[in-house]
């Protein structure tokens, strides 16, 4: 066993236990934690495929902005954690069954999977060589990230406007109950708008 | 557009790029407005928020006009194979404006009446439409993506848009984690065809599987791929979110949902299946047979026990989707042509039928009981029998369009020697027949509840009914559309 | 000529209209003017024609009117043929008409359904005068349904009265019986002659005469037989043979001129007028002959026992015209066709004169047709008296009344047919015996009726009188021809050539050829004292006097001893019952169950509702699939792709392999 | 002057747009105006359908006043505005201009409730009907065919009777069951041509396995509009529902629709099926015949008991059609009779039109008085209403087929086909002649004859001026078609010559 | 060496995990939405792994994308999470079933 192996088999099994502690555990913010840790055993693993730019991505991006995102979420809202794991036991052996068929059919067909069914480039299923010192995995991608996916990296710009917009329209609420000021009517406030001559008729002595 | 390139560093886009951004007009048009609408919404108040709406309803007919105008036939790749202008593509987004046109037209009055009228939802549905042109100009797995979850995170907004609905936001939470999931299979998919096939662009990939048709891992990322594409089509069993979304959104999201979205999901799934795995057609023939009569079977059937018109409605979808896929599934140019014709001629019925939920609803009743429409004929004749147009077209009978839409596919799957498929289609649009036929007896032959005359915005009223008018003028005479629809294919 | 033909058939239909369609513009004396005008005019062209054939000696006039249809060339004529037996049948009918018309003024005075009447009775006349004088099957079809109609109108004229209307029914319905015989055999003709008309059909007997069909796998039938059966089988509905006897006395519920005119002189005839006219056809088939001979003598014998012990008057008379009717059918079965229609032409006159003076005793009696609350009235009207007297005289074979030489060639006919059977000897047999029953009932009827006690009320006794001349006249007029017009045209009609081709014999059946050629007085003196059918009819009048005026116990005694039979004649051998309690009901509970089982329940319960249903349940049940929990959505998204991926990626073939 | 009109056309839209018209003259206080003008319409329709009848050459048997144009494309399928008549259709559509007529009439002062809905629905539908008539490409043809469906299930579920709903509901499923299947039928046939056109699907070949699935699919289609037993029951049920002028035209055209399907496509067009399956077609229309006979015998409703007695009719039809295959020979090549037993089928059908729609008004005439279609409910109508009386038993005895009446005609020309086809057969249609008259007259008995049954009878009115006019000209054709049937004969005969020599043309490829 | 299988089988595994906590989840829809995160790693490891093994940038290009694409994805979620808790005061998956059959 080589150490990058080690290294592989370990990660991939730290991501598996924790993917695995995530859906399991009881409370959502161990839960959350959980997933914070998968991610970062990915990125490992995906350092170890030359692929530094979006592992160090993975861990900003995710672990430092959505996931924090997650717990606070969690934690604004006030959830009853105890009710939240009813009848988990319960549906564990139908989930495990369809999981594990599925996991089963995937892993068995994977395993299976022929090389030449695969488009690699060395026709193998091994690694190809390592790539040369000065290589920059970040400045390749940003190479083609501006140039060949432009129109692609603008949509993604588009998507996360939206987002923007989405989440700000869904969430954002003007308190009805607070009183604002609004400075410009206050200035054009016309006479008829405050005063009212009301005539009424002298009353008649009886 | 050279005055664009000088002022852009030019480490940002080559001069191929540069020169091929007028293929992508309508797309640079549709981003620009949708942010001045966004930005000039922020100086609108309650009162003045009819500007938002004609700017959009404005830039939408720009669109067409712009659309029309460089409509090409030409078939051009560009944005380095993630992008294609094509006559489909074209067609298919001016019908994409058209009908978010006339969703935005039956919405006006309904959004005024919920305090839903703000420019969040002009915004969105204007993003929603910039990621419905992306997947339909989309010639890259890329662009198939990201357009998708443009239009799609659009759509799960708009659905929880009206905040202090349960419903709604049950059902935008429903849509949203299915639809999540759903396109995380698809990407699955992607990544196996990626692995198979070495590239994400459609053409390459289309030239690869040509080589080894019967690749197991080329198979495997199609069945993932195609539950993307089923999901976002509605076809059964990836049809569950499709009930709960229409009836739980503001009719004026699920109008819209209900509409455009199926012209770009036709679209992807033209791109998707034909464009890029065209090779493996022998397989997804027999997966669009099994969802198409499962979606058949299920939309029609369960439409039946329904009591709410936009429940029914979504199986009706449901339904009709089986038949889009079933003239996809012939994998030939005919059933590609009848498809697109009943995508389209279904989004017209579509909204039409929401559209009368909206002209029946008021302020603060959704009028979305198909006992609501109890004697419509005695409160209003004249939109009682443009619902009638609209149900019997769904039913496929003619004079209306409908019938020429089924048609058309069924002689596309009866072209192909797979008769039994018609007959079992048939049987189906007969058992369906029933549910529309009970509106019609509800508007008709029932007294009803209430015998209030139904105000309806004149607009609306105009529009609905030139709406019902297009469904009988057009089955009278479908080469208006049939004739475009076979010139671009 | 031929405008005279047409003038005859439409004077009466003109008049017949006229009445009906503008009843109310004419009145009533307008009406029985325009039918009397057109049936006399009728009445006299017919008179015109009948010597310009018969007299004259003029050719056979066969000629279309138009073409009804064309279909593939086969042409449909309404035409005419005008031969001797037409001529005489032309006669027979207008001139009995005429005198039922003008009987009607009297009969129908103040019934409020005058013009209605009188219209039907002239449209009768029409349709009669359509099927006589018919040159094709189809015409005869035509005027056979027409009558048809017509008496069903005239049966049930008093519609209020339940009876009536049930009697119309039946009487209608048991005629297209008959009818579906008749049609099968114009089916038959058309197809193995390849046309209706008479002339063509019998040109061409030879080319069918050797054919056979197989109906029933295996048994081959001759055409000729099939198709004389057939039409045969029309000839029992209207000419009221056993099985299809029931309806005749029913129809008595009409007003009595109708029983005169439809039930007794013209109508009832047809279906002997037919075989008359197919005789090329009949005399092909010995069993068709025979078939029809058994029928025709079974009737005659056990029609006229019914006779005996009916009480109402009318009743009497129609079990009489039956009984007649079978006699001369079994002439027609021994080929001895022209003693038939001789025997139809005197039975017209007399029996129309029965039945008028049925009517006219009626008329004095209040409508009260019992013959128990009669008697004795011969002193209050004498011309109803002896008119009637004639008439039973004639019936029942009196020498020198025009029943007698009719009757009598029927019998020797019968007796010296050819025809090997033991059909032959029991017809002959029968038709004896039914002179004997004849006499009986006629005259237990004429006795009851016009001597004895007076057994009507006060009331009703004092107001008899005779009826008026419209009623007496008519008497009269038959009477003349019910004495003179057997001795007149038997030599002719009998022993001589009087229908030339109209009625065909083939020698070998020639049984009128074989009789002694007598002339009416010779008969007479052959005949009386010592032949059998006279003495017979002797001691019926005889014995009837004895029962009924001298020992009216003896009646009774026999009537208490043979109780059964007695029964038995009284419910006419349960014959309605077979059809009311049996057939009709049985139909009813066809249709019955055929619809609560076969459509209510079956086709529409279990399969269209059932079908309907099963999907309302399906539905019912599927929409649950759709639990509204996101994870069953989930779950269901799962399962679709693992199925699919199941079925593309392992395939089928390998998955069953390995569970299997 | 005729020969440059397209008439067709112009009898196919002039009430169509009539019927739009009379649409918008709207509410119920413009009812009077809408009568008039749906009464102008059908008037002007039925003037414009004359000449179609008075041009004809009868000398021919092909199509005449032929219209052709381009419709449109479906993928390669050319689609085709293509209209003409030949004998057989011709007098259909002169029967139907004429019977909608009748119908404005009789629906007159008697509907109340949206009349400009109601006559609207008549005049669109008897456009359609034409269409159905005249349509010389399947795809037109289809689309008439269903499109009729819409106004008939409208007029049934509006103005009908209490279970409407269920009838008209089972109407239209029902036909549009039967019809879809005819439609694969077509497509499957118009890919082989490339069009649709009728006349071009007459000599396709094609196999015996082919030709049997499409023959059991015209057959679904047909047999459901005929109505044939076992797919009858719809029948009843929408008859008994429906409004008098519904139940006319139902039962006067409509019914008709499906026995000229037979005609124009089944028989033609599958040539050796037919044959093949004829036993069966015969079978079904005898047993129609007499069970259905049995079954209208035991009706208590009347408005049931005509409806069975037209499917009953209807089998004669049908059996006219279908004993083709019995009578002919191949040995010999035979043909006698055939065209007897066709011509008889199709005079049938329109004698039948006249009568059945007869009896439906009738029936509506004492229903518009008292309410009530049950024969219980009646008794004695004769005493009160005798002019009605005397047309009612006209009706009655023409639908027992008797002779001089248009309903013996059809019925003896195929009597005497099918007797040259097997005697049995004969035989039992024959039984008509006694079943028929068996539950016309009885009904006749229980409703007009007796006494005064109760007050509501008593207190009847004779028929008016305008039911006295509809049930008169309905006699005087019945009573024409009755005496002088050669007319109509003429007109047919060259056309059903010229489908037989189709017909007995295999048109299996060698 | 690490096979380009075994890779890919840990993305399978890690995309049945997050199946089978989409299924088992019954209670919490934030665990729900972590699954579909899941569900996205496997998807972008499986696009890692086939960019590295087959030396072509484009499948790294995509996994950038999918990080977007899911960061904004994240956010709606949650923003309608918040929605649907303001409405309902619960989180639970049980009780969205307003809408049924």
């Amino acid at each position: 066993m080589t150490g990058v192996q080690f290294l592989f088999y370990a990660f991939a099994a730290m991501m598996v236990f924790c993917a695995l502690m995530v859906i399991t555990v009881r409370n959502p913010v161990r839960s959350a934690l959980f997933l914070v840790l998968t991610f970062v055993s990915c990125s490992a693993i995906w350092l170890l495929m030359e692929a530094e730019f979006l592992a160090i991505t993975l861990v900003l991006v995710y672990v430092g902005a959505v996931m924090v995102l997650f717990l606070f979420v969690v934690m604004m809202l006030d959830i009853n954690i105890n009710r939240l794991k009813e009848g988990f036991v319960k549906y564990l052996p139908v989930g495990i069954g369809v999981a594990g068929l599925f996991g089963g059919m995937l892993t068995w067909l994977l395993y299976n999977v022929e090389a030449a069914d695969l488009k690699t480039k060395m026709r193998t299923m091994y690694p190809p060589s390592a790539k040369p010192a000065d290589y920059s995995n970040t400045e390749e991608l940003g190479e083609v990230l501006y140039t060949v996916y432009v129109y692609p990296f603008e949509i993604a710009a588009v998507i996360l406007l939206v987002a923007i917009v989405a989440a700000i329209a869904l969430t954002f609420r003007r308190r009805t109950t607070t009183k604002y000021q609004n400075p410009d009517q206050q200035v054009s406030v016309k006479r008829d708008d405050r005063l009212r001559v009301v005539k009424m008729d002298s009353e008649e002595k009886k | 557009m050279e005055f664009i390139a000088a002022y852009l560093p030019s480490a940002m886009m080559n001069d191929q790029t540069i020169s091929q951004l007028p293929l992508a007009l309508p797309e640079i048009v549709m981003l620009c407005m949708a942010s001045i609408v966004l930005i000039v919404d922020l100086f609108l108040n309650d009162k003045t928020r009819g500007g938002t709406y004609i700017l959009s309803q404005f830039t939408l007919l720009a669109l067409v006009v712009i659309t029309v105008m460089s409509f090409t036939q030409q078939k051009s790749i560009a944005f380095h194979g993630t992008f294609v202008r094509d006559g489909m593509g074209d067609l298919l987004k001016i019908f994409v404006y058209i009908v978010t046109f006339t969703v935005f037209l039956y919405s006006k009055s309904y959004l005024k009446a919920r305090d839903m009228f703000k420019g969040e939802y002009y915004v969105l549905g204007l993003f929603a439409v910039l990621g419905m042109m992306v997947m339909i100009s989309a010639q890259s797995f890329l662009t198939i993506y990201l357009g998708l979850e443009l239009l799609s995170l659009c759509m799960y907004a708009l659905v929880a848009l009206q905040r202090d609905s349960i419903i709604a936001s049950e059902s935008a939470m429903k849509y949203f984690v299915l639809g999540a999931i759903a396109s995380g299979m698809l990407l699955y998919g992607m990544s196996m065809i990626y692995g198979a096939t070495g590239s994400l662009e459609l053409a390459t990939i289309n030239a690869e599987v040509m080589k080894n048709t019967d690749n197991i891992v080329l198979i495997f990322g199609l069945v993932f791929v195609l539950v993307g594409v089923a999901f976002k089509l509605g076809a059964v069993p990836f049809h569950m979110w499709l009930p709960d979304v229409y009836q739980g959104s503001p009719t004026a999201v699920a109008i819209f949902i209900g509409s455009a979205p199926k012209i770009a999901a036709f679209a992807m799934t033209m791109r998707l299946l034909v464009d890029g795995l065209h090779g493996l057609h022998v397989q997804w023939q027999d997966m669009l047979i099994i969802m198409a009569v499962a979606s058949l079977a299920i939309g029609n059937i369960v439409a039946i026990a329904q009591t709410n018109i936009k429940r029914m409605l979504a199986y009706s979808t449901i339904s009709h989707v089986g038949f889009i896929m079933l003239g996809i599934m012939t994998a030939e140019k005919g059933g590609y042509t009848a498809s697109m014709f009943y995508t389209i001629v279904y989004t017209l019925m579509a909204l039409g039928a929401f559209g009368m939920i909206m002209y029946m609803s008021r302020m603060g009743f959704e009028s979305d009981k198909l006992d609501d429409f109890r004697g419509l004929n005695q409160r209003s004749p004249w939109f009682a029998f443009i619902m009638l147009i609209f149900m019997f077209s769904m039913a496929g009978v003619p004079p209306f369009v409908g019938f020429w839409a089924k048609l058309s596919i069924l002689k596309a799957v009866v072209a192909v020697d797979m008769t039994w498929l018609a007959v079992t289609a048939v049987v189906f649009s007969i058992i369906g027949a029933f549910y529309y036929l009970r509106i019609i007896k509800l508007m008709y032959f029932d007294t009803p509840q209430e015998t209030s005359a139904i105000e309806g915005a004149s607009d609306l009223r105009v529009m609905l009914s030139l709406n019902g008018i297009a469904i009988l003028g057009l089955g009278l005479y479908p080469e208006l559309i049939m004739g475009l629809v076979i010139s671009v294919m | 000529m031929p405008s005279v033909y047409l003038w005859i058939v439409l004077a009466p239909l003109i008049g017949s209209i006229i009445a009906g369609l503008f009843g109310k513009v004419i009145g009533r004396s307008g009406a029985h003017w325009v039918t009397i005008i057109g049936v006399g005019i009728s009445c006299l062209l017919s008179l015109v024609v009948f010597k310009h054939h018969v007299m004259d000696g003029g050719a056979v006039y066969n000629d279309s009117v138009y073409i009804w249809l064309e279909t593939e060339g086969i042409k449909f004529h309404i035409g005419f043929l005008v031969d001797n037996l037409t001529a005489m049948m032309m006669v027979v009918v207008t001139f009995v008409s005429l005198m039922v018309h003008i009987y009607t003024i009297g009969y129908m005075h103040d019934d409020p359904g005058y013009q209605r009447f009188f219209s039907y009775i002239s449209l009768f006349t029409f349709s009669m005068l359509m099927l006589v004088m018919s040159n094709n099957f189809l015409q005869l079809f035509f005027g056979w349904e027409a009558v048809g109609l017509v008496s069903y109108l005239l049966i049930g004229f008093w519609f209020k009265k339940s009876t009536a209307t049930f009697a119309n029914l039946k009487a209608f319905l048991i005629n297209r019986v008959g009818d579906f015989g008749f049609i099968l055999g114009i089916a038959a003709v058309l197809m193995y002659f390849g046309s209706l008309d008479y002339k063509t059909v019998f040109e061409n007997v030879d080319k069918v005469s050797g054919l056979q069909m197989e109906v029933i796998e295996g048994v081959s039938w001759s055409v000729m037989t099939f198709i004389c059966i057939g039409l045969f089988i029309g000839a029992m509905g209207k000419s009221a043979q056993v099985p299809l006897h029931v309806w005749l006395p029913d129809s008595m519920e009409g007003p009595t001129p109708i029983s005169a005119l439809i039930h007794a002189a013209t109508m009832v005839t047809a279906g002997i007028f037919m075989v008359a006219r197919m005789s090329p056809l009949y005399e092909l088939s010995e069993s068709a002959l025979l078939f029809v001979m058994f029928i025709g003598a079974t009737t005659a014998l056990f029609m006229g026992f019914l006779g005996l012990v009916q009480n109402d008057i009318k009743r009497v008379v129609a079990y009489s015209t039956l009984s007649q009717l079978g006699y001369m059918t079994a002439a027609l079965g021994a080929s001895a066709y022209a003693a038939g229609i001789f025997h139809l032409m005197t039975h017209a006159f007399f029996k129309a004169l029965l039945f008028l003076g049925a009517g006219s005793v009626i008329i004095a009696m209040h409508h009260e047709q019992d013959m128990r609350k009669m008697g004795g009235l011969r002193k209050y009207m004498p011309i109803t008296w002896i008119t009637s007297l004639i008439g039973s005289l004639a019936l029942i074979g009196t020498p020198f009344f025009a029943g007698f030489y009719s009757k009598d060639s029927i019998i020797l006919a019968v007796g010296n047919s050819d025809l090997n059977s033991w059909v032959q000897s029991y017809a002959y047999y029968a038709l004896l015996a039914g002179v004997f029953f004849t006499a009986l009932y006629s005259f237990r009827m004429y006795f009851m009726v016009f001597h004895g006690k007076e057994r009507m009320d006060e009331h009703t006794r004092s107001h008899l009188h005779e009826t008026p001349w419209v009623v007496t006249v008519p008497l009269i007029a038959l009477a003349i021809p019910s004495i003179f017009i057997g001795a007149y045209f038997v030599e002719d009609m009998v022993f001589g050539d009087f229908f030339k081709s109209a009625i065909y014999v083939a020698p070998a059946h020639d049984v009128l050829a074989s009789l002694p050629k007598d002339d009416w007085l010779s008969m007479v003196t052959h005949a009386v004292p010592f032949s059998m059918p006279f003495i017979l009819a002797l001691a019926g009048v005889v014995v009837a006097w004895f029962f009924w005026m001298k020992r009216p116990d003896i009646p009774a005694m026999l009537e208490e001893k043979f109780k059964w039979l007695h029964t038995l004649l009284v419910e006419k051998y349960y014959a309605d019952h077979l059809y009311i309690k049996l057939i009709a009901p049985f139909g009813r509970w066809l249709g019955d169950k055929l619809w609560r089982w076969g459509d209510v329940k079956i086709i529409d319960g279990a399969i269209v509702n059932g079908s309907a249903k099963t999907v309302g349940f399906v539905a019912s049940k599927v929409r649950n699939i759709q639990t509204g929990f996101l994870y069953t959505y989930a779950f269901t998204m799962i399962v679709g792709l693992v199925v699919l991926i199941a079925v593309f990626v392992y395939g089928w073939d390998k998955i069953i392999s390995t569970l299997g | 002057m005729f020969e440059t009109w397209p008439l067709l056309s112009l009898v196919i839209w002039t009430p169509i747009v009539g019927g739009m018209l009379v649409l918008a003259t709207g509410g119920d206080k413009n009812a009077s105006e809408a009568r008039v003008l749906a009464l102008l319409v059908a008037i002007i329709t039925f003037a414009l359908s004359i000449p179609l009848y008075t041009e004809f050459n009868t000398a021919k048997g092909s199509m005449q006043f032929i219209e052709h144009a381009e419709w449109m494309s479906l993928g390669d399928l050319r689609l085709y505005y293509h209209l003409g008549v030949d004998g057989i259709s011709m007098p259909l559509i002169v029967l139907t201009t004429f019977i909608t007529v009748i119908v404005v009439i009789a629906g007159w002062e008697v509907i109340k409730y949206k009349a400009a809905q109601y006559m609207a629905a008549f005049l669109i539908m008897e456009g359609l009907m034409v269409g159905v008539f005249s349509a010389l490409d399947a795809a037109l043809f289809y689309v008439f065919w269903e499109a009729l469906l819409i106004p008939m299930f409208l007029v049934i579920g509006v103005w009908g009777g209490p279970n409407r709903v269920y009838a008209t509901i089972k109407f239209f499923l029902y036909t549009f069951l039967g019809s879809v299947f005819m439609l694969v039928a077509f497509i499957y046939m118009a890919n082989k041509t490339g069009n649709f056109e009728i006349l071009q699907l007459h000599s396709l070949k094609l196999t015996m396995q082919e030709q049997m699935f499409i023959f059991v699919a015209f057959l679904l289609a047909f047999a459901v509009k005929v109505p044939m037993w076992p797919v009858h029951t719809w029948l009843p049920d929408a008859h008994v529902e429906a409004p008098t002028g519904g139940s006319v035209v139902l039962a006067a055209i409509m019914l008709k629709l499906g026995a000229y399907g037979f005609l124009r496509f089944s028989l033609p067009i599958t040539p050796d099926a037919s044959q093949e399956l004829a036993w069966l077609m015969i079978t079904l229309s005898l047993i129609a015949v007499v069970y259905i006979g049995f079954v209208a015998l035991v009706q208590q409703d009347m408005k049931k008991l005509i409806a069975y007695s037209s499917i009953s009719h209807m089998g004669f039809v049908t059996l006219g059609f279908f004993i083709v295959w019995a009578i002919y020979d191949k040995t010999t090549e035979n043909t006698e009779m055939i065209i007897t037993g066709i011509n008889g089928g199709v005079v049938q059908m329109i004698s039948h039109g006249f009568i059945s729609g007869a009896m439906f008004l009738v029936v509506g005439v004492m229903y518009d008085r008292i309410h009530s279609r049950q024969i219980a409910d009646y008794g004695g109508v004769a005493n009160t209403m005798p002019t009605f009386a005397a047309f009612a038993v006209l009706f009655a005895m023409a639908n027992a087929g008797l002779p001089g009446t248009s309903g013996f005609v059809g019925e003896f020309l195929v009597i005497m086909a099918a007797f040259k086809a097997n005697p049995w057969f004969a035989f039992l249609a024959a039984t008509t002649l006694i079943v028929g008259a068996a539950y016309t007259l009885w009904m006749v008995k229980r409703v007009f004859f007796g006494e005064v049954a109760n007050d509501k009878v008593k207190a009847l009115k004779d028929i008016n001026s305008r039911e006295f006019f509809f049930l008169s000209v309905l006699a005087v054709m019945v009573l024409f078609f009755g005496l002088y049937p050669a007319p109509l004969l003429e007109v047919m005969d060259e056309s059903v010559e010229n489908l037989v020599r189709h017909i007995l043309q295999p048109k299996i490829p060698l | 060496m690490i096979t380009l299988t075994e890779v890919l089988i840990l993305a399978a595994i890690m995309f049945s995990i997050s199946v089978a906590g989409i299924f088992l989840n019954r209670k919490n829809l934030i665990i729900l939405l972590m699954s579909i995160e899941l569900m996205l790693l496997s998807v972008n490891i499986n696009f890692i792994a086939f960019s590295y093994y087959m030396g072509d940038l484009a499948g790294q290009v995509f996994v950038f994308f999918i990080l977007t694409v899911a960061a904004a994805e994240a956010a709606i979620g949650l923003a309608i999470l918040v929605v649907l808790f303001r409405n309902k005061r619960t989180i639970n998956v049980d009780d969205l079933n307003e809408m049924k059959g």
